[in-house]
């Protein structure tokens, strides 16, 4: 296992590389001038000149490319023009907000998703199945933008059962002591409850935003792996031997059949990043996505690399857990490896 | 529209009969909530200190009041009823007492003021507050030399309580500009603390922390998030404000933002659309004040030195061609002053902004066009994405009108953050913009926007020596209290920008607050923004 | 199923597929109704400039905002044009852009990927940690990074959605070829004296070839909703071309004032497309490879 | 036959739904067995052995259909009976084991509890002392070490070890009727003596019916004491082993003797079978399946099929059948409808 891991981790750092350069070429094709922004509304362009020597813009881009490598090893983002801090900490201060909304929108998603899907494979081209495919289809069929504001606009203007999209806590609640970041996590270890109902019902809408959004992959993929595993020999098998319809569904479809979603959701969850950076912005959701968003439009390079890395990143991570997972699941992968 | 009131009746309902949220709310929390100000606005500060490298303009409005200056306007009241600051009268903030003189102006502080962390406020910490204004560059300095103010030599500490600016000429813009945002009080011996050899002034620190002696500091900052501050128990510039916590929160989307004051949840917000502050100032729920801009114009600008632009035929084709109307009634909704149509016998006034005699007349553009001999235009038109809301239907609609009388243009939208550099560039050939001054006189406003001299304002790349000589002379002028020169220089500027029409006026903005009936105390200020410390929540 | 391993009578190729076709239709007659709308959107996307009763970009301020009526089926905008107008004649682009940036990406991917398939090795490598690459990206804001680097036009948008598209389809092509390369039919080929390339041009490509063109529906869908996330946050196309996404996300600003028929018809459609472009692409995966279906 | 079989199958049709037409799988399938009887259904792949035995057991996949016919076990017609009451027959009374031992298990689960799942569901075992009597189980179908083999996967098990433990599945509610397809397809030779010896001795000292599927005539011979010969979908001889041997009277079956390579025989008397299946899909298919390929194709092969004798021993579906040698002087044992 652990060799697994080791083997998995170096075949990441060549993408990790790519993911650098590439980052960096792209941030600075981007349009505007952090010297000219630096330099501020009146300055003459001598000072601009001055500026630029100053932040090094003026070298030669492989030069420029080096001092942005050379500050990576040492931790250092860089900082960010529009927010004015060290991209680094901001980063970590907004990662868990974008972590716990993606996850529970990924959560919802299967919730919903997973039976779909098992329903449509149990019963293939039947009403259920057609009616299933166009449920998730048409989740995935809206622009994720326009489902949060419709959302908003029914379920917090009109009847008022949501709270204001105001971020992950209502303004009057303190944020409860930092301990994984997560507020759902974080108030239960203090305790509080009532932070925690506060902070669950902030995430309510967007989390089923993201949940909509990402029905198709997981139905598609649960009903495919179903059909899949309920042909194969071994449900013969235990069909034949008159195990009851439960047994045969849960115990011995669906976990097989849940390997190929395994390897599906770290796709689907890497799908939800980046859909998360329109949530965040319909939400007021203090996330990385919203933070990249506004960094990009503004040609602020530190966040947007230090952004992007952050995302190569996790992806990384994320893809390394749903091997692990797979091995625990699958005794074939973890006995063989 | 049955179906709008239908909806509405059912937010009503729903909004009777919904547990709200705030129902598990302690009794304590209520009071908290009495006490507590939530502010919404689509973007926040980039950094609490106004001296910083950049900083954004809603970081102006936490330094606005977290620091006092040394003196402060009066207020008025507009007819209609709102509190408006008045540009002539001082009063002291920081200075118990102002005493002007010739080429000086000397001021006593007040004795008991002191920072948030205890600390006396002395003549050396103005001193050295003002000597960083002038030092740092960019946007501060920039703005103290408007005033005249460009040496630290010109500030000098008497004792510790008395403090005098020296001028380096006659100024009429001087103690004004005194009362602007830049020239803030800092707690200099705390920043020196945290001042490191590459940054003497400490910009890093002040960045992140509010030190002044100010009504408030911020407690809490998550940038593109949320701003909290809480009131100065102690201060000493005014009467204790009423409002004890600001929140100041960032929610992007605009209709969210109508939602939450809607629903009574979010307290002040002054960035919507004009189309929601008109309905909402019909709908009655919600208190809705509108101001115009004191000296702000949006307006359509043309790059003067490039063709097709050059030809001031052109300049007038493109004033006759412009769908005025259309852009009050669809883009503004009636919340802007017109300045365009005035009647063709209307004298100038020693005033500004006023309107220009140019209307909408398509016949007569076609005319110019063709006497011009200008053919196949094809130009860009940009404009600030920042404020898309109101500059992108404008646009839309001058792309329209262009196309009727031969003038191809393509939209191009700049992203807020770049939109100054292009300003700086001076190669937009049609472009949409917005400039509004914070010292509110005529020859203030041309100093910027049409002086040859190298403001970024200009943005039309306007160069005339004419020009230059009206509002050098309304400067000097002014300075000098010589009035009818000063009335002639400054008809003279106003008529020449209307003959040479390097960009065309189209409104006066106006400023809109929506807030929810219990909240009063609001006034208008010259940087626009929302000083806290009137608010009064009943 | 071992009972229907006997070989299927020989027909003329047409009539089989067309006969096929039936059944799967008739099997799924999801598919069927997707695959008329699809002829609608076709229509719409030729035609539309032709079919629809005002000039899309003419402004009529009197007449601004009207909700739904007789004139104006799908209501106005802030500006007075007719939603409906608006909505027809985007069909165009939207169409455009989608059946560009996948045609574009069928090219590049499909290349890279059999390419990578047939000859492994290094071309292998070089495609595989190009895909990889791009894959840890968030592929949303790569597309974001690319649009605002090249600049706000509809090829970058375009090319964009390609880009991200890439790994999926050099991916899916490479494990066709990389299957391929070692059937009979390729053995065949080569040992009758076929040079790599004739046989990548006319034995791999064409077996290829079905199976990505599956995946071009669904990318379709996908671009379509990219385009829209793009305009969302100011980096779609210009104003005041009508494009659903730009359409969508400026009326968003008009539902909570009541003005719903901004958002609501442009969405409708950018949705409507979209599922039919998924929808279709389920359908025709069930017809070129029955055992597929997912 | 004997008045009380342990399963009487009678005129069964089926047919499969595909994508290129309707497959008339089945036609008329008629047989019975026994109780404690060894039954081989021999047949070609592809003539239906297999789908007789799922449509037995209502395992067809989900584009099978029943059109005709019953199957009764005891009082109980197993084709229009409940699932719940299927469920409760299945591995109860009737059990079944499958070719490709090693694909017929579930993957993820361990051996032992998947023999377990069975006891516990059909045996009455508790939870709690499944697992034991599952060590049990195995022990008695001959694997050594059981203990530990119970706590092993699938995958870590020979194909022979894998058979044995689906023997044990198949075996742990004692059923009075077993249905072998094919198991000890994929095992090499001496295992698959092996594997059928001990499905032999299991059945005799259970007293257990067999039904044992094959394509494999000269094994059949050897394992059974009656065969039923399929050609595509249609039973075209049904005899006792001896007699079956001895006299075959339908063409195919004559055929299918003469292929089979058997030590007493001379291999260049091997011959293959002219021709291949009919397409099942036809609409035209003759009243005879084998007529297409048949040496002794007559005009009257364009009618129905002879109908069986009621009581008939040897029974045959053949208009022009071969001689019978034991009754040479009697007419033709079949006669017409």
């Amino acid at each position: 296992m652990l060799m697994m891991i080791a083997k998995r981790l170096g075949m990441a750092i060549p993408s990790l590389i790519g993911v650098v350069i590439v980052t960096f070429l792209l941030t600075r094709a981007l349009p505007g001038d952090p010297a000219a922004y630096f330099a501020g509304p009146a300055a003459t362009p001598q000072a601009i000149q001055e500026i630029r020597v100053k932040l090094g813009l003026d070298k030669p881009l492989i030069e420029q490319f080096g001092r942005y490598v050379v500050d990576l090893t040492h931790g250092n983002l860089g900082t960010s023009l529009t927010t004015g801090q060290p991209v680094a900490t901001e980063l970590r201060n907004r990662l868990p907000a974008s972590a716990e909304l993606t996850l529970l929108g990924l959560l919802v998603s299967i919730v919903i998703a997973v039976p779909l899907g098992i329903l449509a494979a149990t019963k293939p081209n039947s009403i259920l199945d057609h009616t299933c495919r166009i449920i998730s289809t048409l989740g995935v069929s809206l622009p994720v933008f326009f489902t949060g504001l419709v959302l908003v606009y029914v379920f917090y203007f009109l009847l008022g059962w949501a709270p204001p999209p105001l971020g992950r806590l209502d303004v009057f609640y303190t944020e409860p002591p930092h301990v994984s970041g997560f507020y759902l996590i974080d108030s239960l270890i203090a305790g509080d409850v009532p932070t925690f109902i506060a902070s669950l019902k902030q995430l309510v809408l967007p989390a089923l935003t993201l949940g909509i959004f990402s029905l198709a992959p997981i139905a598609r993929m649960t009903r495919a792996s179903m059909l899949a595993v309920l042909s194969s020999d071994f449900i013969r098998t235990a069909r034949a031997s008159g195990l009851s319809s439960y047994t045969v569904i849960v115990t011995y479809a669906f976990r097989n059949a849940m390997l190929p979603v395994i390897t599906t959701l770290g796709m689907v969850f890497s799908f939800l990043l980046g859909a998360n950076v329109l949530v965040e912005k319909v939400f007021a959701w203090p996330g990385i996505g919203s933070y990249a968003v506004e960094a990009l439009l503004a040609s602020d390079f530190a966040p947007v690399q230090g952004f992007v890395l952050t995302m190569a990143v996790l992806y990384v991570i994320l893809n390394l857990l749903i091997d692990v997972l797979y091995g625990l699941i699958d005794p074939r992968v973890r006995l063989e490896a | 529209m049955k179906r709008r009131d239908l909806l509405k009746s059912m937010t009503a309902l729903t909004a009777a009969a919904a547990v709200p949220a705030p129902a598990i709310w302690s009794s304590a929390k209520a009071q908290t909530r009495q006490e507590t100000l939530l502010i919404v606005s689509e973007s926040g500060p980039n950094n609490l200190d106004i001296h910083g490298v950049g900083t954004n303009v809603p970081g102006y409005e936490v330094s606005w009041n977290c620091y006092d200056r040394l003196i402060t306007h009066e207020m008025k009241t507009l007819p209609n009823g709102t509190p408006y600051y008045d540009k002539t009268k001082f009063k002291p903030e920081l200075a118990e007492d102002m005493n002007v003189g010739d080429l000086s102006a000397t001021f006593k502080l007040r004795k008991d003021a002191a920072f948030q962390d205890g600390t006396p406020v002395t003549a050396k910490d103005v001193k050295w507050s003002f000597d960083r204004a002038v030092t740092v560059g960019g946007f501060p300095t920039f703005q103290m030399s408007a005033g005249s103010l460009t040496k630290p030599e010109q500030f000098v500490v008497v004792d510790d309580h008395t403090f005098r600016v020296d001028f380096l000429k006659k100024d009429r813009l001087t103690i004004p500009d005194l009362a602007v945002i830049v020239p803030c009080v800092i707690n200099s011996e705390l920043v020196k603390k945290n001042a490191t050899p590459q940054d003497p002034w400490g910009l890093e620190y002040t960045k992140l922390n509010t030190v002044g002696s100010g009504a408030y500091r911020v407690t809490n900052w998550t940038a593109g998030s949320q701003v909290v501050l809480e009131r100065n128990d102690k201060w000493k510039g005014g009467p204790l404000p009423k409002i004890k916590r600001v929140i100041w929160r960032i929610v992007p989307d605009a209709g969210n933002r109508r939602a939450l004051l809607e629903r009574g949840d979010a307290d002040v917000s002054y960035d919507l659309p004009n189309k929601d502050f008109s309905e909402l100032k019909n709908d009655g729920k919600l208190t809705i004040v509108s101001t115009p801009y004191s000296n702000g114009i949006q307006y359509i600008g043309m790059n003067v030195q490039h063709p097709p632009f050059n030809d001031v035929k052109v300049r007038y084709a493109v004033a006759y061609a412009l769908p005025y109307q259309k852009i009050m009634d669809v883009v503004l909704y009636g919340l802007g002053k017109p300045m365009f149509g005035a009647a063709a016998d209307t004298p100038t006034e020693v005033a500004w902004p006023q309107p220009h005699k140019f209307k909408t007349d398509l016949d007569k553009a076609k005319k110019l066009l063709a006497e011009s001999g200008a053919s196949n235009i094809n130009v860009p038109i940009s404009f600030d994405l920042g404020f898309a809301g109101v500059n992108q239907p404008i646009c839309e609609l001058v792309q329209e009108s262009l196309a009727q009388i031969g003038i191809t243009t393509t939209i191009n939208k700049v992203p807020g953050a770049n939109w100054r550099t292009e300003l700086t560039k001076k190669n937009m050939p049609l472009f949409t913009n917005v400039f509004s001054g914070w010292l509110d006189y005529p020859e203030y406003f041309f100093y910027w926007c049409y002086h040859s001299g190298k403001s970024i304002f200009n943005t039309m790349d306007y160069q005339s020596l004419q020009m230059d000589t009206f509002i050098d002379g309304a400067r000097a002028a002014a300075a000098t209290g010589n009035w009818d020169s000063y009335d002639k220089d400054v008809k003279g500027f106003v008529d020449l920008a209307y003959t040479d029409m390097p960009r065309i006026p189209l409104y006066q903005p106006y400023v809109n607050v929506a807030m929810q009936k219990d909240i009063s105390g609001y006034q208008y200020w010259f940087h626009r923004r929302l000083d806290y410390r009137t608010f009064v929540k009943a | 199923m071992s009972i229907v391993a006997a070989s299927p009578p020989r027909e003329n190729a047409l009539a089989a597929l067309i006969k096929h076709s039936r059944y799967v239709i008739s099997e799924n007659p999801v598919t069927g109704f997707a695959f008329a709308l699809f002829v609608l959107i076709v229509l719409a996307a030729v035609l539309g400039p032709h079919l629809v009763p005002y000039d899309p970009l003419q402004s009529d301020t009197s007449e601004a905002l009207k909700p739904p009526n007789l004139h104006h089926l799908f209501g106005t905008d802030q500006l007075g044009r007719d939603i409906f107008s608006r909505v027809v004649v985007a069909t165009r682009l939207d169409f455009f852009i989608a059946v560009a940036s996948v045609v574009l990406v069928f090219v590049m991917g499909g290349f890279a990927g059999v390419a990578a398939g047939f000859f492994g090795g290094w071309t292998d490598r070089i495609v595989g940690r190009i895909a990889d690459t791009i894959m840890a990206f968030p592929l949303f804001v790569l597309a974001m990074g690319i649009v605002a680097a090249l600049g706000n036009t509809v090829q970058n948008i375009v090319i964009a959605t390609a880009i991200v598209n890439f790994p999926l389809y050099a991916r899916i092509a490479r494990a066709e070829a990389n299957v391929r390369r070692e059937a009979g039919f390729v053995e065949a080929a080569r040992l009758s004296g076929n040079s790599d390339w004739r046989i990548l041009a006319f034995q791999i490509l064409p077996n290829v070839f079905p199976i990505l063109v599956v995946q071009m529906s669904l990318t379709m869908g996908y671009a379509i909703l990219n385009a829209a996330g793009l305009s969302f946050i100011g980096l779609g196309v210009r104003p005041p071309t009508p494009e659903w996404g730009i359409m969508v996300a400026e009326g968003a600003q008009f539902i909570v004032s009541g003005e719903w028929w901004n958002a609501f018809f442009p969405g409708a459609a950018l949705m409507v497309a979209v599922f039919c472009f998924n929808l279709l692409g389920d359908g025709l995966r069930d017809m070129v490879d029955p055992r597929r279906r997912t | 036959m004997t008045a009380d079989p342990a399963l009487s199958v009678e005129d069964l049709s089926v047919q499969f739904r595909t994508r290129s037409g309707v497959v008339h799988a089945l036609d008329n399938v008629s047989f019975s067995l026994a109780k404690g009887e060894t039954l081989a259904l021999v047949g070609e792949s592809g003539s239906g052995k297999s789908v007789t035995a799922y449509a037995v057991m209502g395992i067809l996949d989900s584009a099978g259909r029943v059109t005709g016919g019953r199957a009764m076990l005891g009082d109980l017609d197993l084709l229009s009976a409940t699932p719940k009451q299927l469920a409760d027959v299945r591995g109860r009374k009737i059990a079944m084991i499958f070719q490709n031992p090693r694909t017929a298990l579930n993957p993820i689960r361990t051996v032992g509890r998947q023999i377990a799942d069975m006891l516990i569901r059909h045996g009455g075992v508790s939870r709690r002392a499944a697992p034991a009597h599952a060590v049990e189980m195995l022990r008695a179908v001959g694997i050594t070490d059981p203990a530990r083999r119970a706590k092993a996967y699938p995958f870590e098990m020979s194909g022979g070890m894998c058979q044995r433990v689906m023997i044990a599945i198949a075996l742990a509610a004692k059923p009075s009727l077993l249905i072998a397809d094919e198991p000890t397809t994929g095992l090499d030779v001496t295992t698959q003596a092996v594997i059928m010896d001990l499905i032999g001795d299991l059945a005799s000292d259970l007293g257990m019916a067999t039904i044992f599927i094959t394509h494999d005539l000269a094994l059949a011979g050897q394992r059974s004491s009656r065969i039923v010969v399929m050609h595509a979908g249609h039973v075209v001889e049904n005899a006792q082993t001896k007699d079956l041997f001895a006299n075959p009277r339908h063409p195919y079956t004559a055929e299918l003797i003469a292929a089979t390579p058997d030590s007493a025989q001379n291999l260049d008397a091997l011959s293959a079978i002219p021709g291949s299946l009919p397409d099942l899909r036809r609409a035209d298919l003759p009243p005879c399946r084998y007529s297409e390929r048949c040496p002794r194709k007559v005009a009257a092969c364009a009618q129905p099929l002879p109908q069986a004798a009621p009581g008939a021993s040897h029974i045959v579906a053949c208009w022009n059948a071969l001689p019978d040698r034991a009754q040479a002087a009697y007419p033709p044992a079949v006669s017409a409808a």
